[in-house]
């Protein structure tokens, strides 16, 4: 067996150079450009041509405090006498009343969004549902020439951002999915799960604490509530919890966030009396240390050489720390499950702990451990979800390789 | 245990002394590494050395006091450079904390080569809006930048006399900490076809490849490694030298490099240990 | 109330959340941003929370004289000293450059953060000693990339451009990939949590009894 | 002696004591520990008590008062009260019978997180990425641009089959999940060894303030 792998390693590293001396005979690019040099242009001393057809509309998608003015370029914008600098939008509550300036757009440009506060004690606050008037002049060195005057526009606010609709499809959709496996699971139907390393060690890890007589640490992340991943890890820690419960094993866990130290402690509360065993539950082991990245992590390894935990939980949002406290933990010889969605820290965990959650992993975790058919019902939703994304991958690719544009244009999310 | 073994199972503390001594000793007995000077970073050197002097060069210095030390060393390597072979530069910050820093490094500058403000280097100072600032000044500088820095009109600077907008600067170099790069590139040499290279902080460089690749960049210089790369660069030409103290990035690139040397080695004594313990096992 | 109502809570304000980022209405907006600035308040009130049981800790080490109970006593003093120094002066005073709530911790709290931070330096090169070894064929290719990116740093002649070569290959296409595959993973588990949450499936978390 | 001078040895100070801590656990290094967290803790509650709690609640109902007494009207800043009240049952936490009312301050936490998150993670990790990974797989004139692509969509496709849990890794499917694994370990490679730089730039950092502003050897 070991031979094999071995011999594996082997064969990787000379496929790896294979490639290599392929790739290098692809050639190496050369970026090299031709200078253009040209003359300066002639700016006359006239005033270019007007600015046309301006016509202003409510900003689509928006809370109702903004109007749209668009218009056809001045004949000498780019072209004709090539001396347009800038166009300047005006506005006026009533066609022959008194313009006020209202922004600026760069030549070549031929639409402005004409933005203002939603709050009255706002100095620019914009009105809804008032008649405006506007015109565009274009500007050339300090002279100018306007637009005749638009027709009448009023803001208001929007019930649906249709920009948005990408993102609704794929709530849809992905929501289905997961429902519809719920249901499936729920009706007693077998949903197989592939093993996962990081998931059976983590009875293994508890039994160890156990024997040994030593507790065990639980470190939720860098995260406040308001990150997922933190989330994810409430559920795995109601998991572990409800095991330690049950073996007796004390579980500590110091929080960086005082609003993760009270859902924690409710996590733990909750898995101490679903495991029969309240009596066990210490709320002083689920303390806050401190906020500060670095001030927590000196105080957690701390409590890793003086207690000497048996086994270190790394679950939820990580960010420089991990590999400080992973290298602390393996140097008071625990065993260590890490798990997190930042890739920028996954290859510490993966160097430092015994077992890692990769991102999705994570995720999935909490279903893992619970085993209720529920659960595996979402992972079966999660799967569709990917498999749909590589469907769309896929023809993507193809439609961006024979330039159907339109197929693109499904993904875009307009803001 | 034989010799393999504990080689494998090493008290890490012998690593961590290795590494604090080899930071030490490097800083100490301070020594030149033969940099191996990336291609991209070699094309805005080329290209500066083949301007001819009275040729206008454009710097857009778009970072503030935090990207300092990554990017503050390919901006006096350049400025020096191009003020030493006699090429005008002109400067605009869009930066918003950025302003006063670029005014000392050109004041600083120039007056190291004797140089004169608005007859050999114009520095036209900061507007917001990048996007709309760039767009602006494809068309004439004097539209965001009617007054310099120092609140002379450009009209009344010498060399602003024949230059009016992207088209009579030979290249522009954008040292930049921030989004602003993307306007460059999209609308400088996107829309305006200036030539354009760029010089960004470490995290940066990676996302930026792209563009020279096709080919919308000529040069790229990539944090503390591409500063120093240019600064060796600069050195070899004579612009600037060592015992002035002028080569900031570059000193502590041999730390760089010898730590880098003392942990790769380490990953090879790491892997010779466990290969032979393994052979003597199976032997 | 116990149970029930907090589930129906959390269903609630997340269907508000889920569709108000659909809906551009001024109305929605407002709301939106109330429910922000209240969860921050919430913040505000659970760090004095925080504060209780970070005392509380240190202040039964010293009563009991566990060991250590000295440090406990250090950081309690820095803890009431930094709360007093900081609350005590005029309004937000004393977060201003110069006063003694800044300078302990320009020259406290900075330089242990940053000597802190710095420990990494040691810690990535004995973390790189003992997991890189070519044990698998994945251990091997982890280890072989990362040291083609660090020979960046490494002057090794003729052979260097072929090696910046690689360094920017390995960042642009397979760095690129991975880091795709990982972040739609990462969406779609991310997403089913939430469902779970707002569906009311995972309420573990929520308390029991 | 001047106090930034003090100040200098005081942070060498502390800053030798982190570092004893490579050699081993001892009383310098739990001396800068302890003091670092009672610091941090205090300085962060103080920050967030001018920072969050003063113009987030306290301001807004201080100007719901003004506008009530001025102008006898009762305006919107009021709703900033139910904030407060969620705020306030935290508090109760710290009494055993009353504090499962807390929960309704965490459920309102955790329902905004998800709801937000939700469609958060839905568009920047789904929509976005998919939209990214849409590359033309033939690129005219360019070799390497055309392999390029060709090697990032091959290579987030096997990396979402590395993802797939309810199906076995066996097979044309296995093989491709593993082909997915070597391209998140190149990855990870790749980003141990883009860190290593910018931590030792830290460390340079640290030992310039020791021999260079400390000590001032050079």
């Amino acid at each position: 067996m070991q031979k094999k792998s071995h011999r594996c390693s082997r064969v990787v590293l000379a496929v790896f150079l294979l490639l290599l001396l392929l790739l290098l005979s692809v050639g190496v690019p050369n970026a090299q450009q031709e200078e253009t040099t040209a003359v300066p242009e002639d700016t006359s001393a006239q005033a270019p041509a007007p600015p046309t057809n301006v016509k202003a509309y409510d900003t689509p998608n928006d809370n109702g405090h903004s109007i749209t003015v668009t218009w056809t370029l001045s004949a000498d914008d780019g072209a004709g006498r090539k001396n347009v600098v800038s166009y300047e939008v005006l506005r006026s509550a009533s066609p022959d009343g008194e313009f006020e300036l209202r922004g600026m757009a760069p030549a070549g440009e031929n639409i402005f969004e004409d933005k203002g506060a939603k709050e009255k004690s706002d100095a620019n606050y914009f009105p809804p549902h008032k008649d405006f008037y506007y015109k565009v002049r274009a500007r050339s060195d300090g002279r100018y020439s306007e637009s005749t005057v638009s027709a009448p526009a009023f803001a208001y606010g929007q019930w649906y951002h249709k920009g948005k609709t990408p993102v609704v499809v794929a709530v849809l959709l992905f929501s289905t999915f997961c429902l519809v496996f719920i249901t499936v699971a729920r009706k007693g139907k077998k949903l197989y799960i592939r093993p996962l390393a990081g998931i059976e060690a983590v009875d293994e890890a508890i039994g160890r604490a156990t024997e040994m007589g030593k507790p065990i640490l639980y470190i939720l992340g860098l995260g406040s509530a308001d990150m997922i991943a933190t989330i994810a890890s409430f559920i795995i820690l109601g998991r572990v919890a409800k095991k330690t419960a049950e073996y007796q094993t004390p579980i500590l866990i110091p929080c960086n966030d005082p609003i993760v130290m009270a859902v924690a402690q409710e996590t733990v509360r909750a898995a101490y009396l679903e495991a029969g065993r309240p009596d066990h539950y210490k709320e002083e082991n689920i303390f806050y240390l401190t906020s500060m990245q670095f001030a927590y992590v000196a105080g957690v390894n701390g409590i890793m050489l003086r207690e000497k935990p048996a086994t270190n939980f790394y679950l939820g949002k990580f960010y420089a720390e991990s590999l400080l406290l992973a290298e602390t933990g393996s140097l008071a010889g625990s065993i260590q499950i890490s798990g997190t969605d930042e890739i920028a820290q996954i290859p510490f965990f993966v160097a430092a702990t015994d077992y890692t959650l990769i991102g999705e992993e994570l995720y999935a975790a909490s279903a893992y451990l619970g085993r209720e058919p529920v659960l595996l019902g979402t992972l079966k939703g999660q799967d569709w979800g990917k498999a749909a994304v590589m469907i769309a991958l896929l023809l993507g690719a193809l439609a961006a390789t024979f330039h159907f544009q339109f197929f693109l244009n499904l993904f875009t999310v307009k803001l | 245990m034989s010799f393999y073994e504990r080689m494998m199972n090493l008290d890490r503390r012998w690593i961590y002394l290795v590494i604090g001594l080899v930071v030490v000793v490097t800083a100490i007995w301070s020594f030149t590494v033969p940099l191996y000077v990336t291609p991209e970073v070699r094309s805005i050197y080329d290209y500066v050395e083949s301007l001819m002097p009275g040729d206008v060069l454009m710097i857009g210095v778009d970072y503030d006091p935090s990207a300092l030390a990554e990017l503050h060393p390919m901006t006096y390597a350049i400025t020096r450079q191009c003020f030493a072979r006699n090429i005008k530069l002109l400067l605009c910050c869009l930066h918003q904390n950025g302003p006063g820093m670029v005014e000392q490094v050109i004041a600083e500058v120039a007056k190291e080569y004797g140089k004169v403000n608005g007859v050999d280097y114009v520095y036209m100072g900061y507007k917001p809006y990048p996007g709309i600032t760039i767009l602006a000044m494809g068309q004439n500088f004097r539209i965001p930048f009617p007054e310099d820095y120092y609140g002379t009109p450009l009209d009344s600077l010498p060399m602003m006399r024949n230059i009016t907008n992207f088209d009579n600067v030979r290249a522009i170099i954008n040292i930049s900490a921030g989004s602003g790069t993307e306007y460059w590139i999209n609308y400088a040499n996107g829309r305006y076809n200036a030539k354009l290279a760029i010089g960004v902080t470490g995290v940066m460089t990676s996302d930026y490849y792209p563009f020279l690749q096709s080919k919308q960049i000529f040069g790229l210089i990539g944090g503390m490694k591409g500063a120093s790369e240019y600064e060796y660069l600069a050195a070899k030409g004579g612009y600037i030298s060592k015992e002035k103290d002028q080569l900031v990035a570059s000193k502590s690139m041999p730390i760089q490099t010898t730590t880098h040397v003392v942990i790769i080695l380490f990953i090879v004594v790491g892997n010779v240990g466990y290969f032979m313990s393994k052979r003597k096992k199976q032997g | 109330m116990r149970k029930t109502l907090p589930i129906a809570i959390v269903a609630g304000v997340g269907f508000f959340m889920l569709i108000q980022y659909f809906i551009p209405l001024e109305e929605f907006e407002t709301l939106y941003e109330w429910a922000l600035d209240w969860t921050m308040v919430i913040g505000c009130f659970a760090m004095a929370l925080g504060l209780y049981s970070l005392t509380n800790v240190m202040v039964n080490k010293v009563r009991r004289k566990s060991p250590g109970w000295g440090y406990s006593l250090v950081a309690l003093g820095g803890l009431v000293f930094m709360v007093f120094v900081g609350l005590v002066p005029h309004y937000q005073e004393s977060l201003k450059y110069g006063t003694l709530f800044m300078d302990i911790f320009t020259y406290i709290y900075i330089p242990i953060q940053a000597a802190m931070f710095s420990l990494l330096a040691f810690y990535i090169a004995s973390a790189a000693y003992r997991a890189f070894r070519a044990r698998t064929i994945l251990a091997t290719i982890l280890l072989v990339s990362a040291i083609i990116i660090m020979l960046r740093l490494v002057p090794l002649g003729p052979l260097s451009p072929i090696n910046q070569w690689l360094v920017n290959f390995v960042l642009t296409v397979p760095n690129m990939a991975a880091k795709r595959a990982f972040w739609l993973g990462v969406g779609l588990g991310a997403s089913a949590t939430a469902l779970k949450i707002m569906l009311g499936i995972e309420r573990g978390y929520m308390g029991r009894d | 002696m001047s106090s930034e001078l003090i100040g200098v040895w005081i942070g060498a100070f502390l800053t030798l004591g982190i570092f004893s801590f490579l050699y081993k656990d001892n009383p310098f290094y739990k001396f800068s520990e302890a003091l670092f967290v009672g610091v941090s803790a205090g300085y962060w509650f103080v920050v967030t008590f001018w920072q969050y709690f003063l113009p987030k609640l306290i301001d807004n109902l201080v100007l719901a008062y003004t506008v009530l007494t001025s102008q006898g009207r009762v305006d919107y800043h009021w709703v900033y009260l139910l904030g407060g009240g969620l705020g306030v049952l935290m508090l109760l936490r710290l009494f055993p019978t009353v504090g499962w009312l807390s929960r309704w301050s965490l459920a309102f936490i955790v329902g905004t997180t998800a709801g937000l998150q939700f469609t958060r993670y839905l568009e920047s990790n789904g929509i976005k990425q998919v939209q990214g990974t849409i590359l033309p797989l033939i690129v005219g004139g360019s070799l390497n641009t055309t392999v390029g692509n060709i090697v990032i969509v091959v290579g987030t496709f096997c990396g979402l089959i590395y993802f797939f849990f309810s199906k076995e890794h066996k097979g044309a499917f296995g093989g491709a999940a593993r082909v997915g694994v070597w391209f998140l370990m190149i990855t990870f490679g790749a980003l141990f060894g883009y860190t290593v730089m910018s931590r030792m730039s830290l460390l340079i950092g640290r030992m310039d303030y020791l021999f260079q502003i400390w000590l001032g050897l050079y």
